[in-house]
């Protein structure tokens, strides 16, 4: 905390509240400027089990979560014999009112002399802790009064007189060798986000008006984003009776001329693999949020991991283009959302937006979008011209057809599963069959000529270079920076879309780098091998993690160290 | 309006196919309702009766085998302008699509389902089919089919859909007004159409289902439930046609106030709403 | 003719007959001694349309379909105009009664006079086919009093009857210059057969007891065979409601102890991907018979692809592992459907069998299978050993655990499709989850060491290596013979195992030879990209069909001459 | 036979939920019929319920959401000497797994579905399930659930499934005797169990149950199919309890006399037989 930030773990059991105190703090923190990260890790179940909520704030931008911590806060027994020893050197322990421990830096926080209820000890919680790490008291208040603002004043003011009395309590106490947070310049207003609210407010800047799901740990986020905001925008979220209806059914209103997305998981998008291919068929324009968690099957329901790469990329039977984001920022869950629809409608085809439990559950301090800013989305042919010889696939150069829309025009559309004649119609002339599979595959080509590059920095010609994609890469920067601290050049090469690739935008950087190794969130290297395929280049080192954590600076550096035996007998 | 607004086409069906009649029927009746070609959105899965949307001058949506309501619900509460007649065979829309029916059934979306009842994988070439009769052997069920076969009408009217009904490739003039019926219908409708397949299916011929269909009479008062459910049950030496089951009630739609803006297509970013949205992360 | 070869197409409508009568002669063909190659072509209709049964007798083994025509015998109209340039010089048509065409070496069958009813036409047909190829007209007669033995004997002599008629008349016909099929020495019981029979046949030889499937052509006739035996054998074949539930149900059967298969194609497959994910994460034996046709979506319904390679290695969410045969005869398809089940059994993996359409349609001339030469396929733990202290997931070295079968003892068995511990319990803890993915990966390691290699044949340091995979060998091979003819030394790599993949046992071919080239039926080289990443070695130049037809020599040896300006913007 | 041959496991529930009810009348239904633990297959899907196989010592598959049923009609296909039953929530039973419900209500394999019927998704933390009420409000239906509410017993009965029974986890002296009838029974059985969900069905509570649900009495004959189906249409300020409908039939094992023979898992190849097979192709 000396270095201008602070780590906090608040760790106890499921339905003790711990996520509340969690997101109270760290939107107060994020509104005084703070940035923040926020790492939850957490069982399937409701109640009882083993939770955390780690929130990581700081004057500079923070990325990962590490593993050290400041100060724990642990609302049982079990967490103060589970985290103790990440607690660092001066570091502080508080503890609910009646556990066990003792030490120089323990302090217990007497709960019932604090608070009135049970009710506010979440208030309770978080005015110590707003206390501790020397936070104004007036970040807190003003966000409590915007919370129970609608539940009344008296409410607010027993709100408020708890978090004044804890916040007191807690000045009083020693607070070890923790120094303050530096206080920040109050910045412009902040939102408090995660990718998959990212994923969602993208979605509407787009203009995504239908929006078909199956709840599934960790996407559902995204849907109930959408949910809570469909009234007001006019977005239609429907809870499907299945995963296959949700693609199926999302295909039918994008059809019909509805921006549409489609969250799940693994295991739910695993069920939507006959539909892709049917995106794939009739060229319809759709987003896939694909929120990752570790498999086989149901795997860890709650935790994370990039286990699903060759799933998206190789899904759906037979051959038809696809591109693939996977953001490594929430900015860029935001951005790159948009970009998906953008896409996905200039080439007719799906697209994914990856994500994961880690970033799915992660706020972030982030600036509000500029809206105006934002680039244009592509949208179907409104025109309507000669109606009566509009062909939905007409064979064209670049294999793009004029996509237009039932209903809103005279022209008949005619979208057909099986092969067919550009106006949609079955067709078993085997001439016409090699027509549309080539016109189905040249858009592939655009989609590739429009590829974002990865992300390159760091040192030029490094010892080292690290290659990561989607939501490693805030662990990645940190170990390059550690390791640069140690005097190793280091760079960094990120991909935010992982599929088109082109080589030619980061072959130089892959063979101009000493070492290269892989870091990436499954067992066998999923990307390290698609990067062989399209450029040829084997990364032979891999720093994998599949335990269902996320990646931190310190295990890569420890892995980096160890040889990788990795089992590639897939 | 003329039903030869929809067009001819030459079909992959076999002679005699009771798909021919159905198809007839459908056109009529559309043009009896007078709903233009491009106003007209059929949804199919696979199979011979899902080829419908390709013998037909409209707007089509030819998905895949047991998905046909999923995209027929999502078109239209993309847009609720469009008329959607989603066309399928008992296979697809029993068996392999047999959730979807499900959950059609209770969110009552203002869609028609056509299903074209031959008993019978027609397209893959004789299998049994849900509705099939237990014990009919065929190459897949050599020693007969062993399950008890689906009442569509029954499950459909136990889940209180508010348009059941039942007609016959052989009584076109029912079929025309069930059809019509079913399309006027504010919500989920079902008709469920016997359909003989000459190829297949050797046992539920047009004599066979001659002998036994009869329509329903004035007597029978289809917003009477148990009258219906004890109808739906009669299938055997006598199979009731016509309307089953009818109930009003609120379509899917009608809870969602800002679907009657027109197509959702249609409406543009309101970016200041969605600046307020932004804010509440704040 | 003239080499001991003939070639007949059979051409007309769906519903005239003509697969009978094709089958009929082919079965002659067979049991009179000849080679044969039968490929069906037909569109998805049961009445009317365009369909063929080309048959291609030989002295000598023919393992591949030919454009050129030596017969034509056309039953309508459409037949004549679409198939009549195929007809070599000196070859002959063979017409439906009141057919329009006049030439030399047109010949009009007369069914009417030679056969009481449309009934008979078929034995008509075979009558006139089998004199003007020169087959001994005992061979159809036995076969008809085999065939409609059962009918009784006035069925069987009114066959008879009509068979020798027209035997007779079409003997008193000119063959133009056609010669007869030289006769061969009549070999022991010769079996007809398609793949998709030898791979029900190699799963009954294997023991198979379950085969839950959902019709889909042309993965339908393993089903149907399966379950036109199954009384006698004893096999439990059920068609279950959709193809979800036919794995679910094949992995519940295969849990119980049954050997079970499950046949599909490529779209029904598309459904089964999280229970396949599932049958890796409970390390459940099971074998997928994925028969392919081309996609995306319905696709061509009755045509061939080989286009669901990557599917089939990459379906499922999160790593596990798989092995994935593709025979490229029928014989390997009896024996490597028998060796998917033990080693599935051996590696506890989901196993994959891939066809096509191709050849589920093709009939050859097999010999009888050794079954007593068979070797033995492995089964699961019997022992009931220790049944207190069993764990179904034990961590072993080579990642296999004892797998016993609920009620066959006092073991308890329990599987789960969450992270599990040893003895199958959810677990989170997440030190139990790496060993556990690590220990399944370590299965993978088994069946890369179990892996067959590809055959290698022709000559060694050609100047043109063939690579191809599954059923395109029987083309590459002829194309391989015609070009040595032509004077370059060509080789062959077949690969009947495609996934696990050793470089060890195939490098040193694919580096000796000047000029490298991947033969595959779909539209990127699946499999050429896959060796790419599992060799480093990327064959450059690609010879691809993907209209839905089957490789010929000749389609090869067109392509080979020209550049291929792959599409492979995927 | 003891209960605690079953064991005691620490389980993932919420304290109060009515699961735990459940799960000890389950192990008491089991004991009473001495069904040994190595002689059980207990088969599930994915949610709350489904955790059931990991707190009870047997043998279990613990499956996918959705897909109890077609893995536990596997099984005892495969071993008709287990007893096999399946155990899941009601998303999982009815709302994932639809099409499987609806299969094997007519497939009539002798197995067990007991369907824990919270009327929500509790491991997903509370979006809507196929029988949570119409209009009620939860994160994923802000606007309130759009779709009717699926009446399981109402559907099976119309179906003919030749035991529907309805429990409640709050009445467990009926609901063992119904568990062990149900098991007892040959064919299908499902057993509805209304189970109150502490933590995210704050509508369906015990007291909301308590003050609704009554046991059927002697009066209601379970043989008579409109009765039942009267009775099974009961849903709102009454719900009744108990075996609402009743019906013996062959099961699906009889019609395969093979089937017979013991396990699959222990018959041989017959290689004999197989040569007979090999030759037909000669
Ligand atoms: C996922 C999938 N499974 C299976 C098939 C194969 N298939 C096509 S049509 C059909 C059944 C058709 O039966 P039905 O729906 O009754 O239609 P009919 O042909 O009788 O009109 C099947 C199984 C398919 N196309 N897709
Ligand atoms: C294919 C798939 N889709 C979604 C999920 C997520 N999921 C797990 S449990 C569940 C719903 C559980 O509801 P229910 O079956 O009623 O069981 P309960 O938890 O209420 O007992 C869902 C949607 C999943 N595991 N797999
Ligand atoms: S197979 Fe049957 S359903 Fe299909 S077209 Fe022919 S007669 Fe009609
Ligand atoms: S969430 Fe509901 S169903 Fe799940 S354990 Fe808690 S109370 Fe029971
Ligand atoms: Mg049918
Ligand atoms: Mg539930």
């Amino acid at each position: 905390m000396s270095d201008g930030s602070v780590n906090i773990l608040i760790a106890g059991e499921a339905g003790q509240g711990l996520v509340t105190v969690g997101e109270l703090l760290t939107k107060s923190l994020v509104r005084s400027g703070y940035c923040v990260h926020v790492n939850q890790d957490y069982q399937s179940r409701i109640r009882g089990g083993h939770n955390t909520f780690a929130i990581r704030a700081a004057t500079f931008p923070v990325e990962a979560p590490v593993d050290e911590v400041d100060i724990l806060v642990a609302l049982n027994q079990e967490s103060i014999d589970l985290h103790r020893s990440q607690v660092k050197e001066g570091g502080l322990l508080l503890l609910g009112e009646s556990l066990d421990l003792d030490g120089e830096c323990v302090i217990r926080i007497p709960f019932k002399e604090l608070a009135p209820k049970p009710i506010f000890y979440n208030v309770a919680a978080l005015g110590a802790l707003a206390s501790v790490i020397g936070l104004d008291r007036e970040a807190p208040a003003a966000l409590l009064k915007k919370t129970f603002g609608k539940k009344g004043e008296e409410i607010v003011r027993q709100n408020l007189e708890v978090l004044e009395k804890s916040y007191d309590w807690a000045t009083g106490q020693g607070r070890c060798r923790l120094a303050p947070l530096p206080p920040v310049e109050p910045p412009g207003t902040r939102l408090m986000l995660t990718a998959n609210q990212a994923i969602a407010l993208g979605a509407m800047a787009a203009g995504v008006k239908f929006c078909s799901f199956y709840p599934m740990t960790p996407s559902t986020s995204v849907a109930l984003t959408l949910a809570a905001h469909g009234p007001k925008l006019g977005i239609m979220v429907e809870q499907a009776e299945d995963e296959i209806a949700a693609l199926n059914m999302g295909l039918g209103a994008a059809f019909a001329g509805a921006r549409t997305i489609v969250p799940t998981s693994g295991g739910g998008f695993a069920l939507m693999v006959e539909a892709l291919s049917l995106a794939g068929m009739i060229e319809q324009p759709i987003i896939i949020a694909l929120i990752q968690r570790p498999g086989p099957a149901t795997g860890l329901p709650t935790r994370t991991e990039q286990g699903d790469l060759n799933l998206a990329l190789y899904a759906g039977h037979g051959d038809f283009p696809r591109a693939i984001f996977a953001p490594g920022t929430v900015e860029d869950f935001f951005s790159l959302t948009v970009r998906a629809f953008d896409q996905a409608e200039k080439w007719q085809s799906p697209v994914f937006v990856l994500g994961d439990q880690y970033m799915s559950d992660s706020y972030r301090s982030v600036a509000p979008f500029d809206l105006d800013a934002l680039p244009a989305v592509a949208g179907p042919d409104l025109s309507d011209d000669n109606a009566e010889g509009y062909e939905r696939f007409a064979v064209t150069v670049n294999g793009v057809s004029p996509r237009r829309i039932p209903g809103f025009g005279r022209s008949l559309v005619l979208a057909d599963s099986d092969e067919h004649t550009p106006d949609g119609h079955i067709t078993e002339d085997l001439a016409v069959r090699t027509a549309m599979v080539e016109k189905r595959l040249r858009k592939g080509c655009g989609l590739h000529a429009d590829v974002l590059p990865p992300e390159y920095s760091g040192d030029t010609h490094p010892d080292l270079l690290l290659v990561n994609w989607g939501t490693s890469r805030g662990a990645v920067l940190e170990a390059a920076a550690m390791l640069r601290a140690q005097g190793k050049t280091v760079g960094c090469l990120h991909f935010s879309q992982v599929w088109p690739l082109a080589p030619e935008s980061f072959l130089l950087e892959l063979k101009g780098a000493k070492e290269v190794v892989c870091v990436e969130g499954n067992a066998t290297g999923q990307f390290a091998d698609l990067l062989a395929k399209a450029s040829g280049v084997r990364i032979q080192k891999l720093v994998l993690r599949y335990d269902g954590l996320p990646f931190t600076a310190q295990y890569i550096l420890d892995k980096l160290g160890t040889v990788s035996e990795t089992l590639r007998c897939l | 309006m003329d039903p030869k607004e929809f067009g001819e086409f030459v079909t992959a069906w076999c002679p005699g196919c009771g798909n021919f009649a159905i198809l007839k029927t459908l056109k009529a009746a559309l043009a009896g309702l007078d709903i233009p070609p491009h106003k007209l959105l059929m949804v199919s899965g696979i199979g011979q009766a899902a080829k419908t949307p390709h013998y037909l001058r409209c707007n089509g949506f030819n998905g895949l085998h047991g998905r046909s309501l999923p995209p027929a619900q999502g078109a239209k509460l993309a847009n609720g302008e469009l008329t959607v007649v989603a066309v399928s065979g008992d296979g697809c829309s029993y068996g392999e699509g047999g959730n979807h029916f499900l959950a059609a059934m209770r969110r009552n979306v203002d869609i028609t389902l056509l299903a074209h009842d031959n008993q019978i994988y027609g397209l893959t070439k004789g299998q049994a089919s849900p509705t099939t009769m237990q014990g009919q052997v065929t190459k897949a069920q050599p020693l007969g089919a062993p399950s008890n076969p689906f009442n569509p009408v029954a499950v459909a009217i136990a889940m209180k859909v508010g348009f059941v009904a039942r007609g016959f490739a052989g009584d076109t003039e029912l079929l025309l007004d069930l059809m019509q019926q079913a399309i006027s219908h504010k919500g989920f409708s079902l008709v469920d159409i016997l359909q003989p397949c000459v190829s297949f299916n050797k046992v539920n011929t047009y004599a066979w289902y001659k002998e036994r269909v009869y329509r329903l009479g004035e007597d029978h008062d289809p917003r009477d439930w148990s009258a219906a459910m004890a109808k739906a049950m009669e299938f055997g030496d006598r199979i009731p046609t016509g309307v089953l089951y009818r109930e009003e009630k609120p379509d899917f739609a009608a809870r969602f106030p800002y679907l009657a803006h027109g197509p959702l297509g249609k409406q543009p970013v309101d970016r200041d709403a969605l600046r307020e949205v932004m804010e509440t992360f704040a």
